[in-house]
């Protein structure tokens, strides 16, 4: 039973990493079709930032404050220097701009950073909180609340407000979105400053629990696509869902079956799932009919 | 002017091993030419970056060996990195020196191959005696999945027996793994298991040490020599580290070794050229490289510039002293060290101490 | 029995009756029209007529066999070919080889051959090309074949739609709205083609809002209105149908012609 | 005789082959060229499976795995010659693409690329996990391919370098041949228009799943005859062949060059295969100069170097 | 309102507009007729700014419109129903017609909904529904719709007729004529040319991107030439 539960705490304190990841990937989907491969760098950049701008003295909530407004930063200037200038080409060439951007941002990093681990301390002390007998870090509620509460803001966006659905709109069919007024160069250039920031609150929240370092951006991008992926690509539920889905499911194997093959089981529960449904758990039918 | 290549990882997932490895052998070169250069000839370092994929340092061996035509190589800071390198220095018939755990590098030997660091199964041996003096006949191990940690755990599994020790739970994580709860708490649910062994690299070891502390599981931790630099203290945490044990080379506790220590002179001086130069702490990972290095110095002072003459007398090396321990090589042991080069070392109060 | 039975097929899109209990059939020759307002059912019914979708009830039977349901391009080898109102185009293909890909069912081999290049492959090849190439010509694209398909104007589209539809040699012909994007001088010439196609003894089911070509070449026409046929007849019949006029024509539908 | 894009294609890449040798400084050259004709073979079976079909895949490293692991224990276990390793390679990644193929390849976009990366990533784990067979992440031996000792007993004196390098650029150019063969054919064509529109590809006869299936198996077999190569080439091979990065560069490479076409899928091999070798010039900035020619690549040339370059020789188009 | 001058345009080295003139005064409803591949598409794709000008003047209101980038465009008084209709099909049709008033965020924009709703109740009842669900004509009425929800003063519509029903035609017509009622000039694009003629004031007739003829609906009409060509009488 404590054992359970502790499996529990695991899956959903790894998860909520995932899915923070993965609702980081949302907006850029939603507005340009693109599924953005250099969001792990953002995550990196929001722990690595936080690092030094906090060793330099800065009191943690500054640092992390710096760090997701510069990493948004960064998430503008991708856009601007790299993919608005390729306005227009497919969108595979645009996912290989993303890729060339992530290793561009992972060589900077390693220059203006360095190459080593670095963590900083967790927000609310190291004590675990104990619960019938299995134990959950506070720093893991911290990542749980930050990935509920980005999922609810996100979800306010695209359902409730008109600027969420011009980034729809956007991606949909970008000439329309022109012909209606949509300033479609501002939507993506607030996509990428959204999902930069997003990405970069994810870093500074699970920096504590995971550790930070240059180079880990790549495992938390491929993780949070396959959650995204999992939950539906571009919807917010589908990312918390993923998410949390692709944690529980590592924590239960490690646990219950083979810690080997823990990641292997993940995917073969996505590849069942797709078979389901091929749009993933919440993603929806592209609606274009002949 | 003499050439040597290198091809390490500094980037990539064994930069954390690379990164070090690189910036001494640099810095050693540096000193060396400031100093006049061997037997009057400068030295030239040719470095390559493998990235950690084999592949890569294949073709840099060959383009290291074809297209530079250097007199050694260093490098191969992964086990996965020197196998592929081996067969180009072996067919070219230029020394190579690996800076690589596995024991399989050197065994059996090569005549062109040889390496500084201890190996794994060395790692092991040094573990299971300390845990045998203590009483310890089962253990739980938790091993990275990765090259070192995999490698490791399959030479424990071979040596274990010998010292009457028991491995009755024995879990894997992936080295980017964000918490490694689940392992632990069947490792901690197994019955009658009195320690545990976590081999691997990386952020993987800390966030062990960290779950441990977290879980509460109140047995003796064993570390690898794959943590042995001062920043697994501060990742892990203090508190968590407190207790761990791990085997490490002198290197690592350089200010609390005795005077009467022959390597103390050796791993001060380096510790402290490197830090100043760098600014990082000093790891034994770079230590490997500055062994490497100043054996093939010693050999190219014996022997000049000719490939030939540079194996027979890396091979002749007796009585170097340097920061793994002390190296005497021979015909059939490219490596040149024993468990002595192994310090036992415990983590209290947030330093290391020597046990014994 | 007729070369293409419709019994009683329906389809619901949650809770809509987007088409419900219609049937009807098209003989060799004959040239069955489909109309109705915007919205009726028609480009449904020729999704499931063609198996783009699975129909809720009745019974699609060609040739006296029963195809309800069955995968398009079984159906294609039991003759039956189409044209979609939403253009399906190859876009990055050139024009010819949008119009070569209609030869595929007589073109394809097995890929071995295809891969080695072998002269059995290319002999299939040249065929198709020839047979595209007249094709072309006959609906007035054959000076755009070497042009990217994505790069024509909609009008040319829609004729290159036709073209590789007749490239598969139909038993039945289903056109949605061939006319759409065409003026009347347009609309006239691809008139010509399809009732020519027809007297080759081909049948062909027809949805076009334009009604003077509709009342023109058709030998029968079918009303659909909210998924249920409220008519059918002979164009002079239904286009003095009270119903129909309401429904679909208007009052000015009389002198649209004008 | 008309030169048409196939037999040009085909000679440009045998005059490459051929030629540029007499320019080589030294034998590394000739291994950098191996590893570029490699690589070009893998990303020939990108072309067909997603410049001509449309269908992503960030997986077929794990092909390449199969068929390097199939030299690396078949010659060992099975007594098999490394020759015959290589098809039998073929021959399993061919079983495990239709296998797989038949649920994954009903996926679309994204999801099919999830799918895939999924499968990709079991086979790699199988590699690293299943020591007492592949001996783990530090790799494994693989035996010596012998052609070239048959070749000297010929009179055919080549180096290791020089043999790997005519020998991957002659299969290269096969795969090549093969590749432009399947474009202009019918079934090069189907392809190209489920790519187009898969609905309308139906309705004229196209069966789509099969299409797409066999697509994917021709793509693994190219994949793993390539892995195969690189084994026996390096003469020892790790579960890094298999893994999630080659997957990704097999991808890159033909975008880069211009998915859509063989000559220009290989020349994105070529570049994305040399670059880490040029860019060593740049010593700690390597990194960020290879993200940054890839973006400019793309940003300037959208349609991949090749397609590019060619439109704006022609002026046709944006 | 409109005067455009010397317009050309080109895809890739392919020039399809070879200097195209023509004006549009406030309140007129004016048509361009042309056969498959005129250019008139890709004239009205320049007026919005999608399509880029490689020659002449577009002015607008006595401005320079070249300049203006296209979601700006609409700001200044420029809606267009594009052919193809580029309805959002993942929108529903209530968000399809909110975008359309994307630039408002006042009280008319529920009032213009209603308006739109009114003249295709078929839109009303399917308001929640994705619009890529819609049928073809049902579509057709969405991007008319959509057109008329950014409060233009000037209306590009590119064949807003087709596959419309044609009782549905008719009332198209009847809407457009409307719309000179309220002081909005049209721009009209049909192959329902004696349809379009019947409404507009003047017209034009497009040749390979170039303009071969213009005169008064009526002059146009009774014209052989356009009788034979365009109109098939
Ligand atoms: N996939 C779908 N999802 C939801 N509703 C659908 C779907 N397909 C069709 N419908 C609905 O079914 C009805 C019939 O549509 P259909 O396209 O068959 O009409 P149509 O007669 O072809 O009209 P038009 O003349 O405008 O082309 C419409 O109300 C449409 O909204
Ligand atoms: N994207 C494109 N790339 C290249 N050429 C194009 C493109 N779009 C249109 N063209 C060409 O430009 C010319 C004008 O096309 P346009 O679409 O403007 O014609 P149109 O008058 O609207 O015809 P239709 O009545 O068929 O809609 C045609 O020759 C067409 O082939
Ligand atoms: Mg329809
Ligand atoms: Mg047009």
């Amino acid at each position: 039973m404590s054992e359970l539960l502790q499996f529990l705490f695991s899956g959903v304190t790894v998860g909520a990493v995932y899915a923070l990841v993965a609702l980081g990937f949302t907006i850029i989907y939603n507005a340009s079709d693109v599924v953005n491969f250099a969001q792990g760098e953002f995550v990196m950049l929001g722990g690595m930032a936080t690092v030094f701008a906090h060793a330099a003295g800065l009191p943690l909530p500054l640092a992390a404050l710096v760090a997701i407004v510069g990493t948004a930063a960064v998430g503008v200037a991708l856009n601007r220097l790299a993919i608005e200038p390729a306005r227009g080409a497919p969108v595979v060439s645009l996912i290989i701009i993303t890729i060339g951007a992530s290793i561009f941002i992972r060589g900077a990093a390693q220059l203006v950073f360095d190459k080593q681990i670095h963590t900083f301390p967790a927000f609310s002390g190291d004590d675990p909180i104990r619960i019938l007998g299995a134990t959950i870090l506070p720093q893991s509620l911290w990542v749980i609340a930050g990935a509920v509460l980005v999922f609810v803001a996100l979800w306010l966006f695209f359902t409730r407000t008109l600027l969420g659905r011009a980034v729809l709109a956007t991606s949909n069919n970008r000439l329309a979105a022109q012909l209606v007024g949509i300033n479609t160069n501002f939507v993506m250039t607030l996509s990428f400053a959204l999902s930069a920031g997003i990405g970069a609150l994810a870093g500074v929240l699970v920096t504590p629990i995971t550790l930070t370092s240059y180079d880990v951006g790549l495992t938390l991008a491929l993780k949070g696509f396959a959650a995204a992926m999992l939950g539906g690509m571009g919807n917010p539920k589908g990312a918390l869902a993923g998410g949390l889905l692709l944690g529980l499911l590592e924590a239960m194997t490690a646990g219950y079956l083979s810690s080997q093959y823990k990641d292997a089981a993940a995917f073969v529960v996505i590849l069942a799932v797709l078979f389901l449904m091929p749009q993933g758990l919440f993603g929806r039918k592209s609606t274009d009919r002949v | 002017e003499i050439k040597i290549g290198a091809t390490l990882s500094a980037t990539g997932p064994a930069s954390f091993l690379g990164d070090p490895e690189a910036k001494t052998l640099e810095m050693l070169v540096e000193e060396v030419n400031a100093a006049g250069g061997i037997n009057g000839e400068m030295l030239e370092l040719v470095m390559y970056d493998d990235g950690g994929d084999p592949n890569k340092a294949r073709t840099f061996a060959t383009r290291l060996v074809e297209d530079d035509e250097v007199a050694a190589i260093i490098g191969g800071t992964t086990t996965g990195t020197t196998m592929s390198i081996i067969p180009v220095a072996e067919d070219a018939e230029i020394p190579f020196i690996s800076l690589a755990g596995a024991v399989d590098i050197i065994d059996p030997v090569k005549a062109w191959v040889f390496k500084t660091p201890h190996t794994d199964r060395m790692a092991c041996q040094k573990i299971f005696e300390d845990m045998q003096k203590r009483g310890v006949t089962k253990i739980g191990m938790i091993s990275g999945t990765d090259g070192f940690g995999a490698s490791m755990q399959a030479q424990c599994k071979g040596v274990v027996g010998d010292y009457g020790i028991e491995i009755v739970a024995d879990e894997t994580y992936d080295p980017k793994d964000a918490d490694m709860t689940p392992q632990l708490t069947n490792i901690k649910n197994t019955a009658g298991i009195q320690a545990v062994l976590n081999p691997g690299f990386g952020q993987g070891p800390s966030i062990v040490t960290r779950n441990y502390k977290q879980l509460a599981v109140g047995l003796p931790l064993y570390q690898s020599h794959g943590v042995a630099s001062k920043g697994f203290i501060d990742l892990a945490g203090v508190e968590a580290a407190e207790g761990v044990r791990l085997p490490a080379a002198a290197l690592l506790v350089a200010d609390i070794l005795p005077d009467s220590d022959p390597q103390k002179a050796v791993v001060t001086a380096y510790r402290d050229g490197f830090e100043k130069k760098t600014g990082t702490p000093v790891s034994t990972f770079g230590g490997h490289a500055y062994d490497a290095f100043m054996i093939l110095k010693g050999a190219l002072e014996k022997a000049g510039g000719e490939p030939a003459a540079i194996r027979d007398a890396i091979e002749g090396t007796t009585g170097y002293v340097g920061t793994g321990g002390i190296v005497n090589m021979t015909a059939e042991d490219h490596l040149g060290l024993d468990l002595t080069a192994f310090k036992m070392l415990e983590i209290k109060n947030g330093d290391w101490t020597i046990v014994e | 029995m007729s070369l293409l039975d419709i019994k009683g097929l329906g389809i619901t899109f949650g809770g809509l009756r987007a088409v419900n209990e219609v049937s009807f059939s098209v003989n060799p020759g004959e040239i069955v029209s489909v109309i109705g307002p915007n919205g009726a059912g028609k480009t449904t019914l020729f999704n499931m007529i063609s198996g783009v979708y699975l129909p809720g009830a009745g019974q699609v039977v060609l040739n006296g066999e029963d195809v309800t349901g069955m995968r398009p391009d079984l159906l294609a080898r039991r003759g039956m070919s189409r044209t979609f109102q939403n253009l399906q185009i190859f876009q990055s293909m050139t024009v010819l080889e949008n119009a070569i890909s209609g030869y595929h069912l007589q073109e394809r081999g097995p890929v071995l051959a295809d891969l080695l290049g072998l002269p059995s492959s290319r002999r299939r090849s040249k065929a198709a090309e020839e047979g595209a190439r007249a094709l072309l010509a006959r609906v007035g694209l054959e000076r755009a074949a070497e042009r990217e398909a994505g790069n024509l104007s909609y009008g040319a589209l829609k004729r290159l739609e036709i073209a590789r539809a007749l490239a598969l040699n139909p038993k039945v012909l289903l056109l949605d709205e061939p006319a759409a994007g065409c003026n009347a001088v347009e609309t006239e010439e691809i008139d010509h083609l399809i009732a020519e196609v027809a007297k080759s003894g081909v049948a062909i089911l027809l949805v076009e809002h334009d009604m003077k070509m509709v009342m023109r070449i058709s030998s029968h026409i079918v009303v659909l209105d909210h998924g249920e046929k409220i008519a059918e007849g002979d164009p002079a019949t239904v286009s003095r149908d009270p119903a129909v006029i309401a429904a679909y024509l208007g009052t000015e539908a009389e002198n649209a012609d004008g | 005789m008309k030169l048409t894009p196939k037999t040009a294609t085909l000679l440009v890449l045998a005059a490459l082959v051929a030629i540029t040798p007499f320019f080589f400084p030294s034998g590394y050259y000739y291994r950098v060229g191996a590893l570029i004709f490699v690589n070009g073979l893998a990303v020939t079976g990108i072309v067909i499976l997603t410049g001509y079909a449309g269908q992503v895949s960030l997986g077929h490293a794990g092909f390449a795995g199969i068929g390097g692991y199939a030299c690396a224990l078949a010659p060992v276990h099975l007594g098999l010659h490394p020759a015959l390793a290589v098809v039998l390679g073929a021959v399993m990644s061919a079983a495990l693409a239709w296998l797989v193929g038949r649920p994954i390849l009903r996926l679309k976009g994204y999801y099919l690329g999830v799918a895939s990366l999924g499968m990709g990533i079991l086979i790699s784990m199988v590699l690293n996990n299943e020591r007492w067979l592949t001996r783990g992440p530090d790799g494994i031996d693989v035996p010596d391919l012998g052609l070239r000792g048959v070749l000297k007993d010929w009179g055919l004196n080549l180096s290791n370098g020089e043999f790997w390098y005519f020998f991957s650029g002659i299969v290269m150019i096969l795969g090549a041949w093969a590749a432009l063969n399947l474009h202009q054919s019918p079934t090069g064509r189907a392809l190209r228009a489920l790519h187009g529109s898969e609905i309308a590809a139906r309705t004229v006869g196209v069966d789509v799943s099969r299409l797409k299936l066999q697509a994917f198996v021709i793509s693994a077999v190219y994949a793993s005859v390539s892995g195969s190569l690189l084994a026996l080439q390096n003469k020892f091979i790790t579960p890094d062949v298999a893994g999630f990065m080659h997957s990704i560069e097999m991808v890159t490479m033909a975008v880069l060059g211009g998915a859509g076409s063989v000559l220009g899928a290989i020349f994105g091999a070529g570049i994305l295969t040399l670059l880490p070798q040029v860019l060593t010039v740049f010593a700690e900035y390597e990194q960020m100069v290879l993200g940054l020619v890839m973006m400019l690549v793309m940003i300037f040339l959208r349609e991949g170097l090749l397609p590019s370059i060619l439109r704006k020789l022609r002026g046709t188009g944006e | 309102m409109l005067t455009v001058e010397g317009l050309r345009s080109r895809y890739g080295r392919i020039e399809v507009l070879h200097g195209i003139d023509l004006h549009v005064d406030s309140g007129e409803i004016v048509t361009v007729v042309g056969a498959n591949g005129a250019g008139k598409t890709t004239l009205l794709r320049c007026l919005s700014g999608v399509q880029p000008v490689t020659g002449g003047s577009i002015t607008f209101r006595g401005e320079a419109l070249t300049p203006v980038p296209a979601y700006k465009r609409l700001r200044r008084g420029l809606a267009q129903s594009p052919e193809g209709r580029q309805i959002f099909t993942n929108l529903t049709v209530e968000e399809n017609l909110r975008l359309g008033a994307f630039l408002f965020s006042d009280d008319r924009v529920e009032k213009d909904m209603e308006d739109a709703f009114q003249m295709f109740p078929i839109l009303k009842e399917k308001r929640n529904l994705a619009a890529g669900g819609l049928s073809g004509g049902q579509q057709q009425m969405l991007a008319m719709a959509r057109a008329l929800m950014g409060r233009p003063s000037c209306l590009l519509l590119d064949e807003p007729s087709m596959g419309l029903a044609p009782i549905v035609v008719q009332q198209i017509f009847d809407v457009v004529k409307g719309l000179k009622a309220l002081n909005v000039t049209v721009l009209l694009v049909e192959q329902n040319a004696f349809g379009a003629l019947k409404i507009a004031d003047r017209g034009y007739v497009m040749e390979t991107g170039h303009i071969t003829m213009s005169g008064t609906a009526a002059e146009l009409i009774a014209d052989p030439r356009i009788r034979e060509a365009y109109l098939g009488i």
